[in-house]
């Protein structure tokens, strides 16, 4: 393992404060070292929008912080979901009256530190509603869908969030923006190789040379098949065979498209399987109207790729092109 | 030999509790790498040490002693184990509320409550391969052996067993919850980590309150 | 290896399309498939900016074809040198009829080809004239700095070389402007583990387990030494003790860093990193008014650092900071 | 025997090299995996193969056959290799221009004008460890040869033979230019991946100009 850090069970706060330092424009501290807010939060009648997660997905999650995006962060350990405390006091960084959106992934830790948080806060006084992510289609079945974990679709549910808050919407017009673009949302990852906790020393799981998994999750959890590794051609067609029948995605459909590598994949490759994506997309008659590519959401040094795609009605649409400002994301 | 412990004078417990965890990180850790993420002693030992320098000298009563611990896991440690731990032990301090005395009554109550507390949080079953597995048929093993008129000392050496024989009973299980449970049938033959953990915890508690009443 | 692509021998292709599917707004074709360009090049009387280089560096070069950044590239097989033709036909895409800076890193497929090209051009009446970036402090001594590589800091020169043609200068000056910067400029690599190219399907050099290659070339070029893996703060220290007294760095400097990954290193691990430079820094007396921290210019799938550092003036400074807009760098 | 070959028929010695450079391919990425980024075949025989698409049916006279494999090197290929292979064949090329017959003073001067085409575009030196380590030598015994009388056919033979010897004194040197000479002493103890391709290009020649003279 070749990796930089310092004391690996203090990484996480190295990395933070190394990311206060570089971006004190977009990023500030809170009196809670793992929790961290954009420098106008709280803002005055605007509904708060928050998230949390493990570490270990940067960009994802403080690098989503930022105007017109999320107003504050938890941060968990590597692949582990933030404490309770840091969901609250998140929630209390992101407040400005209005309420605050917790939009977040379907994991175990996550699911069970945000309720204590929001019970927490309640006591306060503080109303915080939630949209749970569910987009990863290979983490269960169709009539299992609130089982489905959350992940790179949570940018896309951040965004549209964010932007609907910064409109003047009021809570719960937040949060049915945000779960409309969760519903509309769905995600495939293919794995190509392993990553390794700096804490832990070796890799938790295997993918064999020359193999990949398909459907695997962001911490490495397992996914529906491994197989050898296939032409890019091939990776494309079999992932959009796994999303677009599920929501499904039909001609005439406008949607949004976020190719997001897991690490270590070289950038081009990503481009190299876009070509094909792309082409599919067209041919079955649908309209790409936003485009990301690039390592939006990460798992340390996983080599693989996920692919999410929305089908956009006109508010997602436009909340969507709306301006933007964070480390990870920046629409002008 | 003693039947009960002075709740008050039994803060102590929860060191012994917090040195185990940190004895056994390396090998909870390795359990959970065979099929989890290979991170629960570094969790469990990282909550648990944070508890330890709250603690403070000297060392408060047994209830104050469990809500520190189970507040700083709550608070501070994040992941499942903050909640699910920090419920089990704040529910069984709950049951230590009014009470000066720790005897097989109240030990058998907390057994109970920590097992609903963390049932209520993780809404995971028995026979999903977690610390429940250990957790519920120890508790069922205290009760039965305390119902049948055995001594405290001696309930308690019943439950580490069963406690023992509930965290092996995992090796068979498929994991229904948590992040073994991607791996379906892959996920048999090995134990689980939280019910190792969990077994520690008891058996330490068992060890603890034994040595106290001079058993 | 576990990669995407389909024919490993034209990967580049590939990744070309995908990359022209993804960003009409930024790129364009020209009829050499080797060469992109930006859709308003060429640029009536603004001086043309170009460069070149091998594939797998991705976004470098073509992520930094944009508004005030290059208005054409040549792209090169991974690792090695566009061809004659391809410089030759990215001059001729880039030339408003102001002349063409081609601003390229000393390699010697480089030279020769930018050289050949240049030939060609003058012979159809243009002019052509380069800056070659020799940043990489490791890779050559002071007194043989004409023998150093260029890495990271060409993007530094290249912003520079853009803004200033932007603002209307003519050759010469944008020349002046662009050598310059590259020799106010200086980066060091710290390698972690290797690379492969797809085609050759195994690493092409190694780095035992545990180690780490300080001074490491961007193609995985033997550095000045290697040991053990430090810690963070030792990495970047190492760093700057190479850098800092080679141009050298002062109190009272005004300074941009740009902290690069190789490509497969979590991009939290390069805050880590920058946790520490910072201080250092800062301790040192130097103001950092410009920085930039993420993949910007990789080695395929390397794991790995590159610090670059360079000393401002008011132009340097102001030509920094003057809007752009590519894949791979934007300014507002 | 014939003493010389015809440049117009003569064509099909560019189909050969491009022929032994695809053949060896592997071997020469495996020679410069060594010590430089193992790519010299898959360079080498990309470059090739594109110019062999482009010679045409039927093949150009031998002069016109080396210029399409020279612009294709050079417009196409990039890379170190585009270049200086490209200026190689040039350079012999140029010296064809008004002969009618290939003879051993032509081949001569090709050699000659190849060394000096190299030469000039890459600046490197004969003991760098590069392909100039073949030329070089192989230019030098074909010319000893033919001045001290020796047949066409025979000189070719010898060149072949200083060629190889060339190519195999790359062992003990260390690369001053290129991507190996960052390796330092550690460049030496194999073959130069450079030194090698030109051998097999020289050789193919010599056997391609012999078996048309009938030797
Ligand atoms: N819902 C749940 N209820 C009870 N125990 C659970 C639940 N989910 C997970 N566990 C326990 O947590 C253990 C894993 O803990 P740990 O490795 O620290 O967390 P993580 O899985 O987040 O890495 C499992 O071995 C299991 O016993
Ligand atoms: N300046 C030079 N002059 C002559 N030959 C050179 C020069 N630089 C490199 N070479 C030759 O090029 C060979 C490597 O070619 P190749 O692997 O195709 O290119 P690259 O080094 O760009 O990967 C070396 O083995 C050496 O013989
Ligand atoms: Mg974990
Ligand atoms: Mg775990
Ligand atoms: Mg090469
Ligand atoms: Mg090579």
């Amino acid at each position: 393992m070749n990796r930089i850090f310092n004391n690996p069970d203090f990484i996480v706060e190295d990395a933070v404060r190394g990311y206060l330092k570089a971006h004190p424009d977009i990023l500030a501290a809170t009196d809670n070292p793992r929790v961290l807010r954009r420098p106008a939060a709280p803002q005055k009648d605007k509904v708060g929008i928050v998230t949390g997660g493990g570490s270990g997905h940067e960009p994802a999650f403080l690098g989503y912080v930022g105007n017109g995006m999320l107003d504050a962060v938890a941060i968990g350990e590597i692949f582990s979901s933030p404490s309770a405390k840091a969901f609250h006091d998140a929630f209390i960084a992101a407040d400005g009256g209005r309420g605050v959106a917790c939009l977040y992934g379907n994991y175990a830790g996550d699911n069970m530190n945000v309720k204590l948080a929001a019970k927490q806060a309640a006591k306060h006084g503080l109303t915080v509603k939630t949209v749970v992510a569910n987009d990863d289609v290979p983490s269960a079945s169709k009539d299992d869908r609130s089982k489905r974990r959350g992940v790179a679709g949570e940018i896309l549910m951040w965004k549209v969030g964010g932007a609907r808050a910064e409109e003047g919407a009021d809570l719960d017009e937040v949060i049915a923006s945000a779960q409309k673009a969760i519903d509309a949302t769905r995600s495939i990852g293919i794995g190509l190789s392993a990553c390794t906790i700096p804490a832990v020393g070796k890799p938790n799981f295997h993918i064999e040379d020359g193999h990949m998994e398909v459907g695997i999750g962001h911490h490495g959890e397992p996914g529906v098949a491994v197989m050898p590794v296939k032409p890019a051609r091939e990776m494309a067609d079999l992932m959009l065979d796994h999303i677009l029948p599920d929501l499904p995605f039909e001609k005439d459909d406008d949607v949004a498209i976020l190719v997001s590598g897991l690490g270590a994949t070289p950038v081009m490759e990503l481009y190299v399987l876009y070509d094909r994506l792309a082409e599919v997309i067209e041919a079955r008659g649908m309209k790409t109207r936003h485009l990301f590519i690039g390592n939006y959401f990460t798992s340390l040094e996983m080599q693989g790729v996920t692919l999410t795609m929305m089908r956009l009605d006109s508010e997602l649409d436009r909340l969507l092109a709306a301006p933007a400002h964070s480390i990870g994301l920046t629409r002008v | 030999m003693l039947s009960s412990i002075s709740i008050k004078d039994s803060g102590g417990l929860v060191v012994e509790l917090i040195d185990v965890i940190r004895e056994n990180r390396a090998w909870l850790s390795k359990i959970d790498g065979a099929i989890g993420d290979g991170d629960h002693g570094i969790n469990m030992s990282k909550g648990f040490t944070l508890a330890g320098g709250k603690l403070g000298e000297p060392i408060p009563p047994l209830p104050d002693a469990l809500n520190i611990l189970s507040e700083t896991l709550i608070e501070d440690l994040g992941g499942s184990m903050g909640p699910l731990y920090g419920y089990l032990f704040s529910s069984m301090a709950d049951e230590l509320e009014g009470q000066e005395k720790l005897d097989g009554d109240v030990f058998g109550k907390m057994l109970h409550a920590a097992l609903e507390g963390v049932q209520e949080i993780g809404s995971a079953n028995v026979g999903d391969k977690t610390l429940l597995d250990t957790l519920s048929p120890a508790s069922e093993a205290f009760d039965e052996a305390w119902r049948s008129g055995k001594g405290f000392a001696e309930c308690l050496e019943v439950m580490s067993l069963a406690a023992e024989k509930g965290r092996d009973a995992t090796i068979d299980m498929v994991a229904k919850v948590g992040r073994a449970s991607r791996l379906g049938e892959r996920s048999r033959g090995v134990l689980d980590a939280g019910a190792t953990s969990c077994c520690l915890i008891l058996q330490t508690l068992a060890k603890g309150i034994r040595q106290r009443m001079g058993a």
